[in-house]
């Protein structure tokens, strides 16, 4: 009896095992738990992608691509066990959708030899790739966004921010706590009042923060939130008038879960994002064509063109150019994780190739190397129409404050490199 | 009849009151040390490692602690998670602090400082009992969080911050960081569950313990016999803090890496350790090894069953697993009360008499 | 000046938060005087009753995506909504159902057993309930809409306005979750003094043996309160949900209804409203004047550490029966 | 003070005073449950106090054993005042006791409950527990020693390892006199430990109270209700009515002691 059950047990376990052959891209997603509504989405446009790529081109350079998926319920330690169940399957590339995670797996793929890409969240001084050589964070990272929301701000104002009060209602956790610091420094420089308010993790509850701005009157908000608190804070700025186009929320604060439920009262608030939005996309016609027809969708394509949906395939689709050009350098289809890395660093995805894909301007352009693995950090804003159900891009793609970004990164990886004991390469 | 005591005499008070009486677990117990020391070590890898055996070791620490406060003295904590991540803060500004000094210290420095805030949330158990005593535990849960949350002092003034381990070693071996391999990582862990479960079961079968059970039995009694009540009641958030505390440290520095506190050590985390004591055992140190096996196993075995197996989507099996565990907990606590650890005495019990039952 | 009229409307709002914690706690309460069971699970109660609720009305097919995922087919909806009222019947109707098939599968089993068991039954039962939900109605955010207000009620904020020169914020949400607890209540009271089974229900309360021996059954008792309880929760649900979406988070409302209960006492209902009540305007006020000092974010904790200071020096509660001690 | 020594009939030691109450009184809120009572305790004898239901008997030893506080009167043990005091530091003094409503340990062994008799008596340091090592396990043989001892006395050695939840009645009884006896106590006291016995146990238990005054000179002092079996036991009887004293002496003058018979006969007719 004890035997039988031990047998099975490591019958089970050692199930997950999959052929070593193709490109193994496995998908950290989170499907379940208080995220769970986001991370669905966001893990079907991965899927979707990839699935595309095989059905249309019959993968990427001939190589099939296999996504094999993993729940982490947004939980460190799934994560962790996610990450060693499929690491030596040969897979090249981590997207964990989760800056705890990414903690977690950024000492490990360096000693692993695996590519972590977290386009968007994760580490922001892994921008600097000679201290995290295997990290990418293309195209932009939380500081990129915090500036250029200011940038945007900035604009909307003549290029004065003096004597203005803007307001940062954040998740009060690692991820939430990323733009504070930028922020802080970008009130020195352009002369506005910053007030910080944290909201603790699940954040149904928002009112004393929002009876707060009621009161203090701010002329911006700015929102570094993620799941239920969004809808509840967008909710809780209708209920006190607040302003909506004042009203600027992180990528991550900007898709149709956060303002649908709030309904026509979330009208003209704003995003920040780093990629287009909407169907209008020829890509759009391949994977109705190829996978949702098909009925290969993920999850049945419920969630295709929505915004996480779409950062989603934009994830894989930059992954997928960099195993292409992986490929071209070195000569061989079935690339290394070394090899995807060296892609990486030398990935160039230009307006024309974007066009070529049939996305053409959904991104910004993204030109890495081996000590920007962050590239442009370029990001636009999108605004809300509640009457017609969508978002609308309403600025072109800006450059971030790269003056103040800059020491800030500098300082932040030089201290990870010391506490680690690395020494940053030459590049 | 393979399993007996019959003839099995003992001639001393000392031989009468060791941990196994019983010739045959003595001999199984043996057998389980030497295959934990010295086959398992070489023959693990990253994932066995990271998905299996290095969190079972530490929740079985962790588990110990928790059962040493309720299991043996009554007191219901849900402020374990809390506990543990004074732990892991502690280690961490340790192991910056002062590297020069073997991690092992810092390890036990960690346990020592939990245990000293977990007797300081115990002061009200003098007062508080039952349900009111669980809630208010809860208080350290959600303090402790946000104040390793707030104050940048405690993460190093890092910028979102996280707290990384950095790399330390042991006899020239890295045992935290990402150069530290699988079985070195085990046996870490491997050697702090196995003195500390031994320092468990010193503690428990003597002066400490009794005191411990008098008052988790009838603690009115307990006093009029001789008990002093808040000695006993802190004496216990003490002990069992240490080990928690000892669990947290290990968590973030060998087994995590990195962690955030409100994720890691939320309360997902308390009620994580206590369902691993409930379902072990409560007032059992096997119970608490069975406990934290269950529970670290099954969401493995059940995901790799209904993904791998089955096909199923990650979601679907997910709520699933939900389910599965939920209906578990139920059917346990229907079926065996007393958690694994009687369902194990119990099934010795039958083969005591096996194959001859009358 | 100025400081006390913020105090004054934060006050107010706190006030409101506190019916909403005090409408989670009320759930626990009821279980608790009548079966000494402490039912961790209220919470996902809670959502499960909200999740129903918006599959009903929107007319969800049960476990579609389970469905799909075995059989390969695409069913998502009846393609029919059903009408708010009809739907809070027929959601009603499943929390019945589901507190039998509680008492029948789970509690029946479990009787005579050490509180604390049954409490961890009650973690059991909120982890299966937790899936049952999203394999039922789907893990997405659902909008809930049965037709209460939101927002700012102008009114208020005229009058206040006229009165101090600074216009109150009043949730309307909140204001209607008020009346309907109050509604509630006497509801309750109602049922629990002037019916048969109500009456029945309160000298289970009082006294499990006594109730037994004059020949009222206990088992249905349990369904009964179990039912009622499932009720609270559709409407916590209900103002909760409308108030955040349904989705997981939800169930995590009843971690704010503990230090409540902890305040109140588990035994008590007029504890758990005035228990609510502290809770929501302290935590509210504490984060306006104490929060800025120490960097914010206190609510999470205010509450406990508020209801542990509080029971170091009264150990029963607010309304909690005195506790003596004998030998 | 100071009685002499007595020799009593059965050839045991009587000595002087080991306790002594003077005018305690006790309240539960208004309520009097004991009014200004005095009496004392000599060493190695057997002193009982009775008295009908609700006379305050079970107050009176709850006093003596700490648990409740008196407003007024004094404590007086071995010579020296007693302070306020908790009653694990009463306990510590030498004083042990049963209980009516038996208050064993039900999760423990026998053997480990009666070890909870001696938890007084160990003194190793807590490093030396968790290891193991020396005092701890010295200690823990010593004790046991003891304790196997009361075991052989009281007759359980069969129940031992067996946990005290499963035993009847009668056994439990015995086991919690087994606990309060490993104590090494200078004073016992026994809370009505007939109560609820057939008279076969009665009669055992009877022969335990002798034995252990006889055998030990352990001083008892013990509250029973049922009349017979105190008279025959005891040396000198304590009678509680209504908070009040109405007789103190030997079994004797207590029975022809009027105001007694008025109390025992009144209650019956109650």
């Amino acid at each position: 009896m004890k035997l039988t059950f031990t047998a099975f047990a490591a019958a089970t376990l050692m199930a997950t095992a999959p052929a070593m052959a193709d490109l193994v891209v496995p998908n950290l997603s989170y499907r379940t738990g208080a995220y769970g509504a986001n991370g669905t989405q966001y893990a079907d446009g991965f899927n979707d992608y990839f699935t595309l790529l095989n059905e249309r081109d019959g993968g990427i350079g001939g190589e099939k691509i296999k996504v094999p998926e993993c729940e982490t319920a947004y939980n460190t330690e799934k994560g962790v066990e996610c990450y060693e169940a499929t690491k030596d399957t040969g897979a090249l590339v981590y997207n964990p959708l989760s800056t705890g995670i990414t903690y977690q797996l950024i000492p490990k793929v360096a000693v692993d030899k695996k590519v972590l890409y977290t386009p968007g969240y994760g580490r922001t001084s892994a921008k600097n790739g000679k201290v995290f050589e295997w990290v990418f964070n293309a195209p932009a990272n939380y500081w990129d966004g915090a500036s250029v929301a200011i940038k945007y701000l900035l604009d909307q104002n003549g290029g004065d921010l003096n004597g203005k009060k803007i307001a940062l209602v954040y998740h009060n956790s690692a991820y939430g706590k990323e733009p504070v610091r930028t922020l802080q420094d970008l009130a020195e420089k352009h002369g506005f009042t910053l007030s910080e308010l944290p909201v603790d993790a699940p954040g149904q509850e928002q009112k004393s923060q929002w009876l707060q701005i009621r009161r203090e009157q701010p002329d911006y908000v700015i929102m570094w939130g993620w799941g239920v608190m969004n809808q509840v804070a967008i909710q809780e700025a209708a209920n006190i008038r607040f302003p909506m186009e004042n009203f600027i929320g992180i990528w991550w604060s900007g898709s149709e879960v956060d303002v649908v439920p709030v309904g026509a009262k979330a009208n003209g608030y704003k995003a920040l994002t780093f990629h287009g939005v909407g169907q209008d996309y020829p890509v759009y016609d391949d994977l109705q064509e190829y996978v949702i027809e098909p009925g290969k969708a993920s999850q049945g394509g419920e969630h295709v063109g929505s915004v996480l949906y779409s950062r989603g395939m934009y994830a894989a689709l930059v992954i997928s150019e960099a195993i292409r050009k992986a490929q071209e350098i070195a000569g061989v289809s079935a690339i290394s994780p070394e090899q995807l890395r060296e892609g990486f660093e030398q990935l160039d995805i230009t307006p024309e190739r974007l066009e070529e894909l049939g996305l053409p301007d959904f991104g910004p352009e993204i030109k890495l190397s081996c000590d920007n693995h962050g590239g442009s950090g370029m990001a636009r804003m999108q605004q809300w129409d509640a009457e017609g159900g969508k978002w609308s891009l309403i600025s072109e793609f800006t450059e971030p404050d790269q003056e103040i970004l800059a020491p800030l990164i500098a300082e932040d990886s030089d201290a990870y490199a010391k506490e680690a004991g690395i020494t940053p390469r030459d590049c | 009849m393979l399993y007996r005591e019959a003839g099995d005499f003992k001639t001393s008070y000392r031989a009468d009151g060791q941990t196994f009486p019983i010739r045959l677990d003595r001999w199984a117990y043996y057998a389980a040390i030497a295959v934990a020391f010295l086959i398992v070590p070489f023959i693990i890898n990253d994932y066995w490692a990271s998905a299996v055996f290095v969190p079972f070791l530490i929740y079985a620490i962790a588990a110990l602690g928790l059962n040493i406060l309720t299991g043996y003295a009554g007191q219901v904590s849900l402020g374990t998670g809390g506990f543990m991540a004074v732990g892991a803060y502690a280690v961490y500004k340790l192991m910056t602090a002062f590297p020069e000094i073997s991690i092992v210290i810092h390890i036990l420095l960690a346990g020592g400082i939990t245990a000293i805030v977990g007797m300081l949330f115990g002061l009200p158990s003098l007062r508080i009992k039952g349900f009111y005593l669980a809630v208010a535990t809860l208080a350290a849960q959600f303090f402790l969080v946000w104040l390793f949350n707030k104050v940048p002092w405690f993460y190093n003034y890092s910028a979102s911050g996280q707290i990384n381990a950095p790399e330390r070693t042991i006899l020239g071996f890295a045992v935290s960081g990402p150069a530290a391999s699988a079985s070195t990582k085990y046996l870490v862990c491997l050697v702090f569950a196995f003195v500390l479960a031994w320092v468990a079961r010193n503690l428990t079968r003597g002066t400490s313990g009794r005191k411990w059970m008098a008052i988790r039995d009838m603690d009115i009694a307990a006093e009029i016999i001789g008990v002093n009540p808040l000695a006993a009641k802190l004496s216990a958030f003490a002990v069992s803090s240490f080990f928690v505390g000892i669990a947290g440290a290990l968590l973030f520095s060998v087994y995590l890496g990195a962690a955030e506190v409100g994720e890691a050590f939320g309360i997902n985390k308390s009620f994580l350790v206590l369902f691993m004591i409930i379902i072990g055992g409560l007032g059992s140190i096997f119970g608490s090894f069975a406990g934290a096996a269950f529970m670290v196993l099954m969401p493995v075995l059940l995901k790799n069953l209904l993904v791998g197996g089955f096909g199923w989507p990650t979601d679907l099996a997910a709520h699933i697993e939900l389910m599965i565990v939920g209906a578990l907990i139920v059917f346990f606590l229907i079926a065996e009360p007393h958690g694994l650890a009687r369902l194990w005495a119990l099934t010795k019990e039958k083969l005591r008499l096996w194959p001859f039952p009358h | 000046m100025d400081q006390m009229i913020f105090a004054a409307e934060i006050f107010l709002n706190g006030l409101m938060t506190g019916v909403m914690y005090a409408l989670v706690a009320l759930g626990f309460v009821l279980i608790f005087k009548a079966s000494g069971v402490f039912n961790y699970a209220q919470g996902v109660l809670a959502l499960f009753a909200a999740l129903t609720l918006v599959g009903i009305q929107q007319g969800q097919v049960p476990f579609a995506h389970m469905i799909n995922a075995v059989f390969g087919t695409h069913v998502e909806h009846f393609g029919w909504t059903v009408p708010s009222v009809l739907a809070i019947i027929l959601t009603g109707a499943v929390m019945v159902l589901l507190a039998f098939l509680i008492e029948k599968l789970v509690l029946q089993h479990l009787v005579g057993q050490a509180p604390i068991i049954l409490f961890m039954a009650t973690i059991g039962l909120a982890y299966f309930l937790e899936g049952l939900g999203d394999v039922m109605w789907g893990a997405n955010i659902k909008n809930l809409d049965v037709g209460l207000p939101q927002g700012i009620s102008e009114s208020i904020e005229g009058v206040t306005a006229n009165w101090f020169g600074y216009g109150f914020f009043i949730d309307r949400l909140d204001i209607w979750a008020t009346v309907i607890a109050a509604l509630l209540v006497a509801a309750l009271v109602a049922f629990a003094q002037y019916t048969k089974q109500g009456r029945a229900m309160r000298a289970v309360a009082d006294d499990h043996q006594a109730a037994l021996s004059v020949g009222i059954s206990l088992r249905f008792i349990w369904v009964m309160v179990w039912s009622i309880a499932g009720f609270v929760a559709l409407v916590a649900g209900i103002m909760w949900g409308t108030k955040s979406g349904v989705q997981f988070s939800l169930s995590l409302i009843a971690l704010k209804a503990l230090p409540v209960l902890m305040l109140g006492g588990f035994t008590s209902i007029p504890g758990a409203i005035v228990g609510g009540l502290i809770i929501g305007v302290g935590e509210k006020l504490f984060e306006f004047f104490i929060g800025p000092m120490v960097g914010g974010a206190t609510e999470n904790w205010f509450a406990y550490v508020l209801a542990l200071l509080f029971l170091v020096f009264r150990p029963q509660g607010l309304f909690g029966e005195r506790i003596i001690e004998r030998v | 003070m100071n009685q002499q020594t007595e020799i009593t009939a059965d050839g045991r030691q009587i000595g002087g005073t080991l306790m002594e109450m003077k005018n305690i009184t006790l309240r539960f809120g208004g309520v009097e449950a004991i009014k200004n009572i005095s009496f004392d305790i000599r060493e190695g004898e057997i002193r009982a106090i009775i008295g009908p239901n609700g006379a305050g008997k079970s107050s009176m030893l709850n006093v003596i054993s700490g648990f409740y506080v008196p407003q007024e009167g004094e404590i007086w043990f071995k010579g020296a005042r007693r302070g306020p005091m908790k009653p694990y530091e009463v306990a510590r003094l030498g004083i042990a006791r049963t209980f009516q409503n038996i208050a064993l340990f039900d999760g423990m062994t026998v053997l480990d409950n009666i070890m909870t008799g001696r938890l007084n008596r160990m003194r190793a340091g807590f490093l030396s527990q968790a290891l193991w090592w020396g005092a701890a396990e010295r200690e823990e043989i010593e004790n046991r020693e003891r304790v196997e001892r009361v075991i052989d006395f009281l007759e359980i050695q069969n129940i031992r390892k067996t946990p005290v939840g499963r035993l009847p009645y009668g056994l439990k009884k015995r086991v919690e006199l087994a606990r309060a006896l490993a104590a090494e106590p200078q004073i016992l006291l026994l809370d009505e430990p007939m109560a609820g016995m057939n008279v076969e146990e009665k009669e055992d238990m009877s022969r335990f109270v002798l034995d252990v005054n006889d055998e030990f000179g352990t001083t008892i002092a013990l509250i029973e209700h049922d009349m017979g079996v105190v008279m025959d036991l005891s040396d000198r009887v304590v009678v509680m009515d209504y908070g009040r004293k109405i007789g103190d002496g030997t079994p004797d003058e207590v029975r022809n002691n009027q105001e007694v018979i008025d109390a025992y006969l009144g209650v019956a007719h109650d």
